[in-house]
């Protein structure tokens, strides 16, 4: 029995799936007639802020993203940057932010599986990971399950993972109270000469599966990742995913192990929207159409309809291209690690986009076009209103100045973050050097001298009251974080995290952060190689503080010569270095 | 002397260990797939740290029935070493090859910072290089450290001064009966223990407390 | 009076822990085995000894607690 | 068939969740809660349709895998 694609194509169908009338009627001219059901979520999947970047790209554009180290920018799943001796180093900074406020545990997880995936996916295996984390007061109610739930989830993914997490950021706003925000970075090293890209190559080659199956989870979830909170929240829960960190680290060795062999020709990993945005990407990237036969696609629930299985977020898969002649060889890799291994359709040469199941064609959309004639916008944006500047006379001069420091260091701010990162296994795999608590983790590359240093930064109180200096700032924080251990800055990851584009004033911040980061890397030399854009992170009128978090990378020649923050001795001068 | 590392599904510190007894030994260990019955010819096997299955179920549950299972005890019959470390003492205390169970922490988080250990017997392959009562600093990263044993069982093993390491200065991370961090089987030749000296091996990671006990088996004889 | 409180997670929520033990008893041998899934219990011990009140009382402590209703349903059994 | 194996810690030996379970509660302000405890409960989903075949089984199962009778005693329903 077959299931049901065909159903009329309301406006409230339309509306739900996040899509605008125009955007509807654009959809429509593309394709010349009423989309089916799936087509339909394949569109809102494809078109939505988190996949499109429609409000974003313009902006994005203008940052800096190249420079004599870089060998890929942003575009593929993680920015790639030379360091030397054939090595590269992958990363990526992304955020789960609205999954993270629904259920903190598993939307953590599932954030560090899925970047610590876009790292492996390009050949290199993880050696570091990252977390700025910013929640609402400390008194707020629900602060306490969000900070907890989150903390375990980053830890609980990564440990269990086997990568340290050697450094982040944890803050306390209340602007954050409806909006935790959650970002995770991870880093990986390749061999120059066998990273690995998304884009497809040759037509009537096999397109595999692989990884864990697929379920009904997260259907709707980037859909959701796009939306403003509203009332119905408690009705989108049940679009949770859960993070299984075992399987993700079955499948990072058997993809490194098949990558080793030679058999894949293009591999994408499946995060937001997963089997629709990967197949397009590698097929649009290609400039070959993609079939695809869903009923080969190793499911774990019954009676999934082929709408489902295009927008399930289930965790821990990819879909690769394969060299057919080597598919033996690759499906036994698959089999060792006890994974799904499922060839699940073929590159073609008409630049369609089609998806069979149960003997029905339920999609057939032009591939480039659901990419690049995606919308885009260029969003009214009014200068951001800053914060009044505090009378120095509104501030009440202390009278204990000892008692002053004490409560400064004691505030959540200012307080230490032991309780977070030992929870975190920031020690595993030997390499760290310096893990969290110093201005950056620096982590040893193994069997050399060489290390790299990571940190990621933003004070989004500055970005508040001047948005233009505030991300200027934030990369020069990063900057300066760098250097203090004694590294070459060497690039950057950025995530953005902002409320509502479609306020004249929230567009202004993020137009401003981004011309201040875009001014901050041109001046320094220090390209943006990858990053992600969070909108939306607003409860009703009230948004997060303009959050762009920065994640920088230096390299380190000699381990020997680094810095850290300790005095050494007694009777040591103490320098002031700057303006 | 020749080890062999058993690699499980999940396995994390498989790689840390083998550098250690690279650096230590001077000579790679052999790594082995847990589906395999059979061990090659080796003086030490190590079960490493990791989350072998996930930890689901309970931690080493899985890891303990594995195919490879049978033949560390056989090699143990042998005369020949074991070394579990974290996850690999779980998968000893699951396997029945050392006594007692490792529960949740105490403080029911995975803990990960350096604590101290001293040193309770140096008659043992494994402690051999350390002094009796010396305390050392050693990492712990895990979830599930707490050791337990029933009161006859915890008799018996502290009567046998089976306690190998136990946590010192008030440093317990995990609410271990006795401050246990480590322990042996009757013979001295199978070695369980929470923490992880194989991250502390060089001065890059801050020191080289745990190197010692990888030196200590170096020159294993062949039993 | 004592109240078992038996916590499983919801219908189609992935569950990996399930996963894993059905495979190792199949690799035990235990071929019959089509499917396992895990929750959990917790037995408490309550000073209320009015049945209907200790039941209020305890679906007030899985709604805060013991529960994670976003992924996880529960049920109470009074003994 | 189904079954539904509850394993609980023995009597005596030391519970870590259950603790801390408790100790939240009482922070929660449920004063009544005298002691908690954790188990977990593991549902078979049997090809074998004899009850006691398939008890027989499961308690194998036990015995292999699901429970370590070091610390932990199991039981078997039927459903
Ligand atoms: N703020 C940003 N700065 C630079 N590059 C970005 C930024 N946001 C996204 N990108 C780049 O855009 C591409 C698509 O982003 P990604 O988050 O991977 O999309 P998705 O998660 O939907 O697959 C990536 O290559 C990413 O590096």
């Amino acid at each position: 029995m077959t299931i049901p694609n065909t159903i009329p194509i309301t406006p409230e169908l339309i509306a739900e799936h996040g899509l605008t009338p125009d955007e509807y009627d654009r959809f429509v001219g593309l394709i010349g007639r009423e989309p089916s059901l799936t087509e339909l979520g394949i569109v809102s999947a494809m078109w939505n802020e988190h996949c499109s970047y429609k409000s974003s790209k313009k902006w994005l554009k203008t940052l800096p993203t190249s420079g004599p180290t870089v060998i890929q920018g942003p575009g593929e799943n993680a920015g790639v940057v030379d360091i030397g001796d054939g090595k590269a180093v992958v990363f990526k900074m992304e955020s789960h932010n609205h999954p993270s406020y629904i259920e903190p545990y598993q939307g953590a997880t599932t954030g560090v599986g899925g970047i610590l995936r876009d790292v492996f996916t390009m050949g290199a295996r993880p050696i570091a990971a990252l977390n700025a984390l910013r929640f609402g007061s400390p008194d707020h109610p629900r602060t306490r399950h969000l900070v907890s739930g989150v903390v375990a989830g980053v830890g609980g993914y990564g440990n269990s993972f086997g990568v340290p997490t050697v450094g982040g950021e944890v803050e306390f706003d209340p602007s954050y109270d409806g909006n935790c925000l959650v970002n995770a970075m991870a880093v990986g090293i390749a061999d120059t000469d066998k990273i690995f890209y998304s884009k497809a190559e040759g037509v009537g080659m096999p397109i595999v599966y692989l990884g864990s199956k697929t379920g009904r989870d997260g259907v709707g979830g980037a859909t959701m990742a796009s939306a403003a909170f509203d009332d119905t929240i408690e009705e989108k829960r049940p679009t949770v995913q859960v993070g299984d960190p075992f399987s993700e680290k079955l499948l990072l060795e058997a993809c490194l192990e098949l990558m080793a062999t030679g058999a894949v020709i293009a591999i994408q990993d499946m995060g937001a929207a997963g089997l629709t945005c990967s197949a397009v990407e590698m097929g649009a990237k290609g400039n070959l159409g993609v079939r695809l036969d869903l009923d080969h696609v190793p499911v774990r629930e019954e009676r999934m309809t082929a709408y489902e299985m295009m927008l399930s977020e289930s965790q821990e898969r990819m879909l690769m291209v394969l060299r057919p002649d080597m598919r033996a060889e690759a499906e036994a890799v698959f089999v060792k690690w006890g994974l799904d291994f499922a060839v699940v359709g073929e590159t073609t040469d008409d630049l369609r986009f089609s998806v069979w199941h149960q003997g029905e064609e339920v999609a057939n959309l032009p591939i480039k076009e659901l990419g690049d004639e995606a919308p885009e916008y260029d969003r009214p944006w009014g200068e951001a209103v800053a914060p009044a500047a505090l009378e120095p006379s509104a501030v009440p001069a202390v009278d204990d100045l000892g008692a002053a420091v004490l409560s400064l260091v004691g505030s959540p701010n200012q307080a230490s973050r032991r309780w977070v990162w030992e929870q975190y296994d920031h020690l595993i795999l030997g390499g760290t050097v310096t893990g969290p608590g110093g201005d950056s983790a620096v982590v040893r590359l193994e069997d050399g001298r060489k290390a790299l240093a990571l940190t990621v930064d933003v004070t989004p109180r500055y970005c508040a009251a001047d948005p233009f200096e505030g991300g200027k700032q934030a990369v020069a924080e990063a900057w300066r974080n760098l250097s203090a251990v004694g590294a070459e800055p060497l690039a950057v990851t950025d995530n953005l995290n902002f409320g509502n584009p479609e306020r004249p004033e929230i567009m202004g911040q993020f137009v401003g952060c981004i011309k201040g980061i875009g001014a901050a890397c041109t001046a320094l030399s220090f390209p943006v190689v990858s990053g992600n854009v969070s909108l939306y992170n607003a409860t009703g009128d009230e948004a997060i503080l303009p959050t762009p978090t920065i994640g920088g990378v230096g390299l380190i020649d000699d381990i020997d010569r680094r810095a850290g923050i300790a005095f050494g001795a007694d009777g040591e001068r103490v320098l002031l270095v700057g303006g | 002397m020749k080890s062999a590392v058993i690699v499980f599904p999940g396995s994390n510190r498989d790689r840390d260990v083998a550098t250690a007894l690279k650096v230590a030994t001077g000579i790679d260990p052999v790594f082995v797939w847990h589906a395999d019955t059979d061990l090659p010819d080796v003086d030490l096997v190590v079960l490493p740290g990791g989350f072998s299955y996930g930890d689901y179920l309970r931690s080493g549950a899985i890891a303990a029935r594995a195919a490879i299972m049978p033949a560390v005890a056989a090699h143990h019959a042998r005369g020949g070493y074991v070394l579990g470390i974290c996850n690999g003492f779980q998968i000893l205390t699951e396997s029945g090859l050392l006594p007692g169970a490792l529960m949740r922490n105490a403080g029911l988080r995975f803990v990960c910072r350096k604590v101290k250990l001293s040193i309770e017997r140096t008659d043992t392959a494994f402690t051999r290089t350390y002094r009796k009562g010396q305390v050392i600093s050693c990492p712990v990263a895990h979830h599930d450290g707490n050791y337990f044993a029933d009161p006859e069982t915890l008799d018996r093993i502290e009567g046998n001064g089976q306690v190998v390491f136990r946590y010192a200065e008030g440093t317990n991370p995990n609410g271990s009966v006795n401050d246990i961090a480590g322990i042996a089987d009757e013979t001295g030749r199978i070695l369980g223990m929470m923490p992880h000296p194989e991250n502390l091996i060089a001065d890059h990671q801050g020191g080289r407390d745990g190197l010692g006990l990888f030196a200590g088996l170096a020159d294993l004889q062949p039993a | 009076m004592r109240a078992r409180v038996t916590v499983t997670l919801k219908e189609g929520v992935l569950d990996p822990q399930g996963k894993a033990i059905e495979g190792a008893l199949k690799g035990l041998g235990f071929g019959g085995v089509n499917g396992a899934r895990q929750g959990k219990i917790i037995d408490l011990e309550l000073a209320e000894s009015d049945p209907e009140r200790a039941r209020a009382e305890v679906s007030a402590m899985c709604e805060a607690l013991l529960a994670n209703t976003v992924i996880e349903s529960y049920s109470i059994e009074l003994v």
